[in-house]
């Protein structure tokens, strides 16, 4: 299940919706808000998504996934709005039989999102400036700038 | 001047594109045949040279090719490069 | 940081603990207690290790793991005693500056956590028989027969 | 019988050998040169035919090789094939 929210990602809450008798593995990964960005000193992050598409496009992965590693059970859950340095913008939970399914869909899945999802992050610098994410030099006068 | 020739065409704008727009969406009558002819009659507004593969093109909520035909009344969703995780 | 505990293992403390401002990715993986295993049954598992070598050896893998894909911060915690169906055996966290690292020392150090620590698990059947896992065969006239 | 070559030796069984040897631990005289020798004069206790590279072995809490030699007053640790995780 693929999921978008404003609120704060509470990860043990997500594990355990989870749980299945015949899982023997668990792999989850985070992407947290860090505080450097080639070069920069980041503040926080704000987070765009447009969520019709990113549902559509984030079932499409999960199921990709289940195809090449099957897995047991799966969910992403992307948070959008601002976030702090640490704060959790993404959540990928995958269980399994067996350890190699998990870690794989597990990756598989962090790969695909963080280039398939309509998802933008605009960075605050500590010096004030601000610039969206792989984004500074797609616009000819960019507000960024 | 062929009015009947153009359509109408709701365009969306997303993140950088919408700051450079100053709107988040727009309806436009113009002369197009594809996805890419919209990002051409609204370069300046969303101000991106080309969409050169990094940026992506949905129609009516659905995510498209730029090559892909546009019909009168549909709305054309203009993606930046994402940065999703 | 290696342990060993008796205690149910907490990932969301563990992963509190972790918390780290240039951190980008964390990658966790959690070991499962099933209920089937190789066509049986599996009501329970019995956990034994000798802790002071699964600390010392634990500390190594970790080490191990760092040398090649640097993170800042990882840790190991293996439970042993009575484990239930959906317990959790052994949980591993690591946290880095972009997933890659994250993904393949949390990974690194599954695999040889399995293999090099000496620990081992006593299977309980729903039939009451048990057995030792791995040493079925390994002793003449084994007492899991 | 040359009870001066004979060395003393604290063995302790793990897991499955634990099980078959009924105890944990025992301290035995043993003309011995190397773990493995250890492995052999105990094979009735712990009941396994040879280490075979599944077993693993321990001197005085340091990680071993089967032919590492043992000293008197070593406690050798013999470990059945381990699965962690």
């Amino acid at each position: 299940m693929m999921e978008v929210t404003q609120k704060a990602i509470d990860p043990a809450a997500l594990q355990r919706s989870l749980a299945n008798p015949a899982a023997g593995g668990y792999c989850a990964f985070e992407g947290w808000v860090r505080n450097e960005n080639e070069g920069h000193v980041v503040e926080r992050l704000e987070y765009e998504a447009y969520e019709p598409l990113c549902l559509t496009e984030g079932e499409k992965v999960l199921a990709e996934a289940k195809e090449m590693f099957p897995y047991l059970e799966a969910r992403c859950v992307h948070r959008v709005g601002l976030l702090e340095i640490g704060d959790c913008a993404v959540w990928i939970g995958v269980v399994s039989a067996h350890r190699d399914e998990a870690f794989k869909a597990c990756r598989y899945i962090i790969d695909k999102i963080k280039v398939r999802l309509p998802v933008w992050k605009k960075e605050h610098y500590a010096n004030g400036d601000s610039g969206w994410v792989n984004c500074e030099r797609c616009v000819q006068h960019g507000i960024a700038d | 001047m062929n009015t009947a020739a153009k359509k109408t065409i709701t365009v969306r704008y997303f993140a950088m594109f919408r700051e450079h727009a100053g709107v988040a969406e727009e309806t436009l009558q113009a002369d197009v045949a594809t996805a890419h002819d919209v990002f051409e009659v609204t370069r300046a507004r969303h101000g991106s040279e080309e969409p050169n593969g990094h940026c992506k093109v949905a129609i009516n909520d659905h995510m498209a090719d730029w090559d892909s035909p546009v019909s009168d009344g549909d709305t054309v969703l203009l993606f930046p490069p994402v940065a999703g995780g």
